[in-house]
C-alpha cells in the first residue's frame, strides 16, 4: 500500500466519524460518558503503549514525532470522557487573592482588565468567570476594559456565563450601575500612564457608546485612587508586568492577577516585593479558586484532562532520560 | 544630512524622554509620544499590506509555486478590510465599534480567525511533548538541575503530587511536593529570575545609550 | 478558613440597635501633592475614635470635596481605618476644599472643612534624586568605557558560545545552498527586544552579504518591515554588493501573532533554511517556531529577553542568548572597540546592584539578628535610595 | 448560519492541526486564510482606533497630534524613490522614544525594584530582637541573596569565568537553570490546557459527543 493510499484511507475514515457522530448529535442525543470500567481500562491501554515506548526508545530507536503527537491527542481527548473525582490544594497566592475580593466592603469598585484574547480563554476564562461570579456575589461593582482588542469581548461571554446563575440573575444587576464594560483601548502600558491622570480620557464612552460622564458607577472614578482593587487577565504583553510597573510602581494600585501559566513564573518577583496581592495561575490556579470559592465549574472539569497531559508530559521526558542512560550516554539518540 | 538629522531626533528624543520622568510638567510627553507612535503605526500598515498585496499577486501573474492559495489569501484580506473598514452589516451606524457584535466583521473574526488563533496556539501541547521526548536530557549538571525543577514543578502543580507525597508527616511539610514547589518558585526560581531581571534591565541601558548616542546606527539604512 | 470574614460593611446588624453615632475624623490636613504637574492633592486625618478593631462603630469613610466654593461632591468611599487618601483628578487654576466623613450605620458624621488648597506645579522631582543619581552613575559608566576605548585603550570581553557561533552558521547556509531565515520576533519596534534583534541583524546581515547567502525575512509589523529593509541595504552596501540587496528579502506578513506563525512554519516546512535565527520578543509561538525548525534540520540561534520563553529556546535551538547577552550581542559582534566599552559600562552597573546587595543583605542580617542600630540606619537608608515610588 | 460557522470553524481547526502530519494543501489553504484575514483584522483595527479614535477624534483638543501625522506621512515617502529618505525621521523618532522610555521604565522596575527586594535577612539570632521567621524564610532568603548574587556573577562580560568567579558563575547559571525549569514546568500545564479548549470545540461543540 502506498503512503498516498494510506492517506486517503484515514481521511475517509476520520470523514465517516465526523458524519456519524454529527448525524447523532443532530438526533438529539447527548455526551457520552465512559462506565468505569472502560475509563480503568483505557487508562490501562494509554499506560501499556507508554511502557511500549519506552522499550523502543531503550533499544536504541527513538520514535517519530508524528506519534508522540498521536499519542497526546489521544491521551488529551480520551479523559473529557471520564468522571472521576480529584481532590485539590490550595496555593497561598490563590487564597490571597480570594482574601483580598472577600475583604472588600460591599460597594466597593474593582477593576477587572481583560488582557487576553480568545487563544487563552482555555485557562483564562474560567478564572474571570469565578473572579466575577465572586465579585457580583459580594455586590462589588465591576468596572471592566481591555487592552487587547478582544478582551472586552472575552468579559461580555464571561459576564453572560454568570448571569445565567440564578442567585446572580436574582440580584437584577444594572448595566452602568453595577457593572460596565469600557471596552478596549489601544496604547499598551501607556493607556495604563493615562489611566493614572484621567481614565476618561482614555475611555471616552464604553462598549456600547455611552458618554462616560453618562455612565453612574464611573461618573465619579477618576483615577486608580478611586478604584478599591483591581484584577487583571494576563497573557502576555501588555499584561500584568506593565500593569505593575505603571499602575502599582507609580500610582498604588492595589493588584492581583490571573495568569496564563507560563507567565505566571515570572510574576512571583512581584509577588514576593508585594507588588501583586494574589494570583492565578494557569487551569490549576483557576481550579483551585473554584475551589477555595465553592464553586465547581469549567476549571474543575478540564483538571482531569489536564492531569492526564502532564502525566503524559512527564512520561516522556522520563523514557527519553532513562532511555538516555541506559543505551549509554554517550551514544546519541537519533531520530527525527 | 541625511544621516545627520535622524541621529539628532534619535538623540533629542531620546534624551527628552528620560529627563522628563524628573520634570513633572514633561511627564505626558510619554502619552504625547505613544500617540504618535500608534499614528506613524497606521501609516506604516500602508506599506505593509501593500507589500502582501504586491507579493501575492506577483505570485499569482507568475504562477509561481502555490499561486493559487494567493488568491485567498488576496480575498480574504480585501474581504475582512471591506467589512472593517466600511462597517458593513454592523447594528447603528458608523459610529458603531468596528467589532461590534453581529457585524460582518465579528463574524468573520468568529468563525474563521478565532479557531484558526486558537488552533495553532494548541499545537504547542504536541510540541511540549515531542521536545520533552527528544530534547529534555540531563546531560550535563545544568540541565539536570533544569529537569529536576521542571518534574517538581509539573508534580507539585498537579493532584498527582499530591498524592505521592501525601504521607510526608506535617512537620516536615516542606518535602511535600506541592510545598517544594511552591519553595523552588518562592526562593531559586527567584533568584535566577531576579538574575535574569537584573541583567536585561542593564542591557536595556547600555542598547538604549548606544542607539541615543549613535553609535548603533545600523537602522538608518546606508548613505544613499 | 472555609467563610470569608464579614466584611465590616456588611455588618448591618447595628441598624437594629437604633441610632449609632460616631465621633468625626480628626486633625484632616489637605496638602498639594508634591514634585507633580500640579494634578494632585494628599489627604491625611486620624481616624475616628470610634474606629476600633471590635465592636467598631464606624463603616468607613467618605471624602467630599468642594471646588471653587461650589457643590461638594463624594469622591471615595474608603474602608475602615484609612487615615490617608490622594485626589488625584484636580487641576491647577482651582482651589479644593475637602472634608472627610465617618460612616456609620446610621448616617454620615462629617469632619471640618479643611483650609482651601491649590494644586501648584513643580519643575523639578526631587524625590527622584536618587533614581537621577542613579541612572546618571550608570549612564556615566557606559560612556565613560566607550570614551576609553574610544582612545585606543583595549578592553577585554569573553567569549559569549552564542554569538561565536554566527559565522559558522551562515557559512553553513552557503555550503548547503540553502537560506537564512531571520525572524525578529514578533513586536513592533516601541519594544526594546526588537531594537536589539535589528541591531544583530546589521551585523548578521553584514556576514550573509560576504558569504553571499540568500537571507529571508518575514515580519508581522509593519514598522518592522521597513526598518529592517533599512537595515539590510545597509550592510549590503558596507559589504560592496549593494546589487544583492532586494527588497524582497523582507516581507510584511500580518500583525496576528499565530497567523504570523502559521506562515512562517509553512515557510520553514517548504524553504528549509539551513540557518534560523530566533532573536527578539517572542511569547507563546518560541516553541511552535523552534521546533518546527528543529524538524526541518536548520540550526538554530536564539535569543529573547523573555524568561518564560528560554527554556524552550535551550530545549530546540542550538544556541540560546540569555537575557542580557541579547542586548550585549550586537556591540559583542560588532568588534568596535567602543561598542566593547559599553557592554564593560554595562558591568559596573552590575557591580553596583551586587555591592548593594551584599551590604544591604548584611546590614539587614545585622539589625534584624542583633539589633544593630547604625546597620538598620544603613539598611533603611539603602531601601529608600532604591525605592520607586 | 450558526451550523455554517461551526463546520467553517471545525474545517480550519482541522486544517492547521494536519501540519503535525505534515505540510499540505489543506494546511496550506488554512493558512492562506489565516494570514489575509487577520491581516484585514488588524489593519481595520488599527485604522478605527489609532488613526480615527486617537488622530482625527482628538486633534481638534490637541494640535501636537499633527506632528505624528506628519511623522506617518513621512513614512510614507518611502514610495518615492527620490525623497526616500524622509522616511528615516519617523524611525529615528521610535528609536529615540522606545530606547528613552524603556531606560528609565527597566532602570526603575528591573534594576532598582529588584535589587530593593533582594535586601533580606539571611541569619536569625532567633532569641529575642523581635524576630520570628522560621527557618523556611531564612533559608529562601539566603538561597535568594546567592542565587541573584551569582547570577549577576554569571551576566559579567568583562571576566574570564575562570578561579573563583568561575565557580561563582557557575553556581549562577545553576540557579539560572532552575529558573527554566520551573517556567518549563509550569508552561506544560499551560500548553495543554489550549489542547483541552480546541478538543473541547472539536468534539464537545462540534460533535457533541462530550458535555
Amino acid at each position: 500500500m502506498t503512503t498516498r493510499t494510506k492517506e486517503i484511507i484515514a481521511l475517509v475514515a476520520v470523514a465517516l466519524f465526523v458524519v456519524i457522530f454529527y448525524i447523532r448529535k443532530v438526533a438529539g442525543r447527548g455526551a457520552i460518558e465512559f462506565p468505569t470500567w472502560l475509563s480503568m481500562l483505557v487508562i490501562l491501554l494509554i499506560l501499556a503503549s507508554l511502557l511500549w515506548i519506552l522499550v523502543l526508545t531503550i533499544r536504541g530507536r527513538l520514535i517519530e514525532r508524528r506519534v508522540v503527537f498521536l499519542y497526546v491527542g489521544i491521551a488529551v481527548a480520551l479523559p473529557l470522557f471520564m468522571s472521576l473525582t480529584q481532590k485539590i490544594s490550595v496555593s497561598p497566592e490563590v487564597k490571597q487573592l480570594y482574601d483580598a475580593i472577600v475583604e472588600l466592603p460591599e460597594g466597593s469598585k474593582v477593576l477587572l482588565s481583560f488582557d487576553y484574547d480568545p487563544p487563552s480563554a482555555p485557562e483564562l476564562q474560567p478564572m474571570a468567570e469565578s473572579i466575577i461570579r465572586l465579585c457580583l456575589q459580594r455586590d462589588l461593582k465591576l468596572i471592566i476594559m481591555g487592552l487587547w482588542p478582544q478582551g472586552p469581548q472575552q468579559a461580555n461571554l464571561a459576564l453572560e456565563k454568570v448571569f445565567d446563575d440564578e442567585d446572580i440573575a436574582a440580584k437584577n444587576l444594572q448595566y452602568g450601575v453595577d457593572y460596565v464594560n469600557l471596552g478596549f483601548q489601544s496604547g499598551n502600558e501607556f493607556v495604563i500612564q493615562r489611566m493614572g491622570g484621567s481614565f476618561q480620557s482614555m475611555f471616552q464612552s464604553d462598549y456600547e457608546g455611552t458618554r462616560y460622564e453618562d455612565i453612574p458607577l464611573v461618573r465619579n472614578v477618576r483615577n486608580f485612587s478611586n478604584v478599591d482593587f483591581s484584577v487583571n487577565f494576563s497573557a502576555g504583553f501588555p499584561g500584568t508586568v506593565e500593569w505593575v510597573q505603571i499602575a502599582v510602581d507609580r500610582f498604588g494600585l492595589d493588584l492581583g492577577a490571573g495568569n496564563t501559566a507560563v507567565q505566571a513564573p515570572q510574576m512571583y518577583v512581584y509577588l514576593n516585593a508585594g507588588q501583586l496581592n494574589g494570583l492565578l495561575g494557569g487551569m490549576s490556579g483557576a481550579a483551585e479558586f473554584e475551589d477555595v470559592a465553592d464553586y465547581r465549574a469549567k476549571g474543575t472539569k478540564f483538571m482531569l484532562s489536564q492531569s492526564f497531559a502532564h502525566a503524559v508530559a512527564i512520561a516522556f521526558i522520563l523514557i527519553g532520560n532513562v532511555a538516555f542512560f541506559m543505551s549509554g550516554r554517550k551514544s546519541r539518540l537519533k531520530g527525527d | 544630512m541625511r544621516r545627520q538629522i535622524p541621529l539628532l531626533i534619535t538623540f533629542v528624543v531620546g534624551t527628552l524622554l528620560i529627563v522628563s520622568v524628573f520634570i513633572p510638567p514633561f511627564g505626558e510627553l510619554e502619552t504625547t509620544f505613544n500617540i504618535w507612535f500608534d499614528i506613524i503605526a497606521v501609516f506604516a500598515f500602508f506599506l505593509g499590506g501593500g507589500n502582501l498585496l504586491r507579493v501575492h499577486i506577483d505570485k499569482l501573474r507568475k504562477k509561481k509555486r502555490d499561486w493559487p492559495f494567493s488568491i485567498v489569501t488576496i480575498a480574504g484580506f480585501v474581504v475582512m478590510l471591506a467589512a472593517g473598514l466600511f462597517k458593513i452589516n454592523n447594528p447603528g451606524d458608523i459610529a458603531s465599534a468596528v467589532d461590534a457584535p453581529g457585524s460582518l466583521f465579528s463574524d468573520i473574526f468568529n468563525s474563521v480567525q478565532y479557531p484558526l488563533s486558537a488552533t495553532m496556539y494548541s499545537l504547542l501541547a504536541f510540541f511540549v511533548a515531542s521536545a520533552s521526548y527528544r530534547a529534555f536530557r540531563a546531560k550535563n549538571r545544568e540541565a539536570t538541575l533544569l529537569l529536576i525543577a521542571a518534574f517538581i514543578i509539573l508534580l507539585g502543580r498537579t493532584p498527582f503530587g499530591v498524592l505521592v507525597t501525601s504521607w510526608v508527616p506535617d512537620s516536615t511539610s516542606l518535602l511535600q511536593i506541592p510545598n517544594m514547589a511552591i519553595w523552588i518558585m518562592n526562593a531559586p526560581n527567584l533568584a535566577g529570575q531576579r538574575a535574569i531581571i537584573i541583567g536585561i534591565g542593564l542591557g536595556v541601558i547600555s542598547m538604549s545609550l548606544r542607539l541615543i548616542l549613535g553609535l548603533e546606527r545600523s537602522y538608518l539604512g546606508g548613505e544613499k | 478558613m472555609g467563610q470569608p470574614d464579614t466584611a465590616p460593611l456588611d455588618t448591618a446588624v447595628f441598624a437594629d440597635s437604633g441610632a449609632v453615632t460616631v465621633a468625626p475624623v480628626e486633625s484632616l490636613l489637605a496638602e498639594d501633592h508634591k514634585y507633580d504637574n500640579g494634578r494632585a492633592v494628599d489627604l491625611s486625618w486620624v481616624p475616628s475614635i470610634d474606629d476600633q478593631l471590635v465592636d467598631s462603630k464606624a463603616l468607613g469613610y467618605r471624602v467630599y470635596r468642594i471646588v471653587d466654593g461650589g457643590e461638594a461632591d463624594s469622591l471615595a468611599d474608603l474602608p475602615p481605618f484609612a487615615a490617608a487618601f490622594t485626589d488625584g483628578s484636580v487641576e491647577r487654576g482651582h482651589s479644593y476644599v475637602y472634608f472627610v466623613s465617618a460612616l456609620s450605620p446610621s448616617g454620615e458624621f462629617p469632619s471640618v472643612h479643611t483650609a482651601p488648597v491649590k494644586p501648584e506645579r513643580e519643575w523639578i522631582n526631587l524625590s527622584r534624586g536618587w533614581l537621577f543619581l542613579i541612572m546618571l552613575f550608570i549612564s556615566a559608566a557606559v560612556i565613560f568605557f566607550v570614551e576609553t576605548a574610544r582612545r585606543g585603550k583595549k578592553l577585554f570581553v569573553r567569549k559569549i558560545a552564542g554569538l561565536e557561533a554566527i559565522d559558522d552558521a551562515v557559512g553553513r547556509a552557503t555550503e548547503m545552498g540553502r537560506p537564512v531565515l531571520f525572524i525578529p520576533g514578533i513586536s513592533d519596534m516601541d519594544d526594546v527586544e526588537t531594537l536589539a534583534a535589528l541591531t544583530i541583524l546589521g551585523r548578521v546581515s553584514r556576514t550573509i552579504a560576504d558569504y553571499d547567502s540568500k537571507i529571508f525575512m518575514p515580519v508581522s509589523r509593519s514598522l518592522v518591515m521597513t526598518a529592517a529593509r533599512e537595515t539590510l541595504k545597509a550592510s549590503y552596501q558596507s559589504a560592496g554588493r549593494p546589487d544583492a540587496y532586494s527588497d524582497d528579502m523582507v516581507n510584511y506578513v500580518t500583525d496576528e501573532q499565530f497567523g504570523y506563525v502559521a506562515a512562517v512554519d509553512g515557510l520553514m516546512a517548504r524553504e528549509k533554511p539551513a540557518t534560523v535565527f530566533l532573536l527578539g520578543a517572542f511569547f507563546a509561538e518560541s516553541l511552535i517556531l523552534a521546533e518546527t525548525g528543529n524538524s526541518v534540520g536548520a540550526i538554530q540561534i536564539a535569543g529573547t529577553a523573555r524568561p518564560a520563553q528560554l527554556p524552550f529556546f535551550i530545549a530546540a535551538c542550538d544556541f540560546t542568548l540569555i537575557g542580557e547577552e541579547l542586548f550585549a550581542a550586537s556591540a559583542y559582534l560588532s568588534g568596535e572597540p567602543r561598542m566593547l566599552g559599553s557592554l564593560k559600562g554595562q558591568d559596573v552597573g552590575k557591580a553596583l546592584a551586587m555591592i548593594v546587595i551584599l551590604v544591604g543583605v548584611v546590614a539587614m542580617t545585622m539589625s534584624e539578628a542583633w539589633d544593630v542600630g547604625v546597620m538598620e540606619n544603613l539598611r533603611a537608608w539603602l531601601v529608600r535610595v532604591f525605592s520607586t515610588s | 448560519m450558526e451550523h455554517f460557522a461551526l463546520w467553517l470553524g471545525a474545517f480550519l481547526t482541522l486544517g492547521i492541526l494536519s501540519f503535525l502530519y505534515k505540510d499540505n494543501a489543506w494546511y496550506k489553504l488554512s493558512e492562506a486564510v489565516f494570514v489575509g484575514i487577520s491581516a484585514g483584522f488588524w489593519f481595520a483595527t488599527l485604522f478605527w482606533d489609532n488613526l480615527v479614535g486617537k488622530f482625527w477624534d482628538g486633534k481638534g483638543e490637541e494640535p501636537m497630534l499633527w506632528v505624528g501625522a506628519a511623522l506617518g506621512l513621512l513614512m510614507l515617502f518611502r514610495l518615492l524613490p527620490k525623497v526616500g529618505w524622509l522616511s528615516r525621521w519617523p524611525l529615528a523618532f521610535i528609536v529615540g522614544a522606545t530606547s528613552g522610555l524603556w531606560l528609565m521604565n527597566y532602570l526603575a522596575s528591573n534594576i532598582m525594584s529588584q535589587v530593593q527586594a533582594t535586601i533580606l535577612p539571611v541569619f536569625s539570632s532567633g532569641f529575642g530582637a523581635g524576630f520570628d521567621a522560621d527557618l523556611a524564610t531564612i533559608v529562601g532568603n539566603l538561597v535568594i541573596f546567592v542565587g541573584t548574587f551569582t547570577g549577576l556573577v554569571y551576566f559579567f562580560f568583562s571576566k574570564e569565568h575562570k578561579g573563583v568567579f568561575g565557580g561563582a558563575a557557575r553556581v549562577g547559571i545553576f540557579f539560572i537553570m532552575i529558573t527554566f525549569g520551573a517556567s518549563f514546568g509550569y508552561t506544560v500545564m499551560s500548553r495543554m490546557s489550549l489542547l483541552i479548549g480546541r478538543i473541547d470545540f472539536l468534539l464537545g461543540d462540534w460533535l457533541g459527543m462530550i458535555g
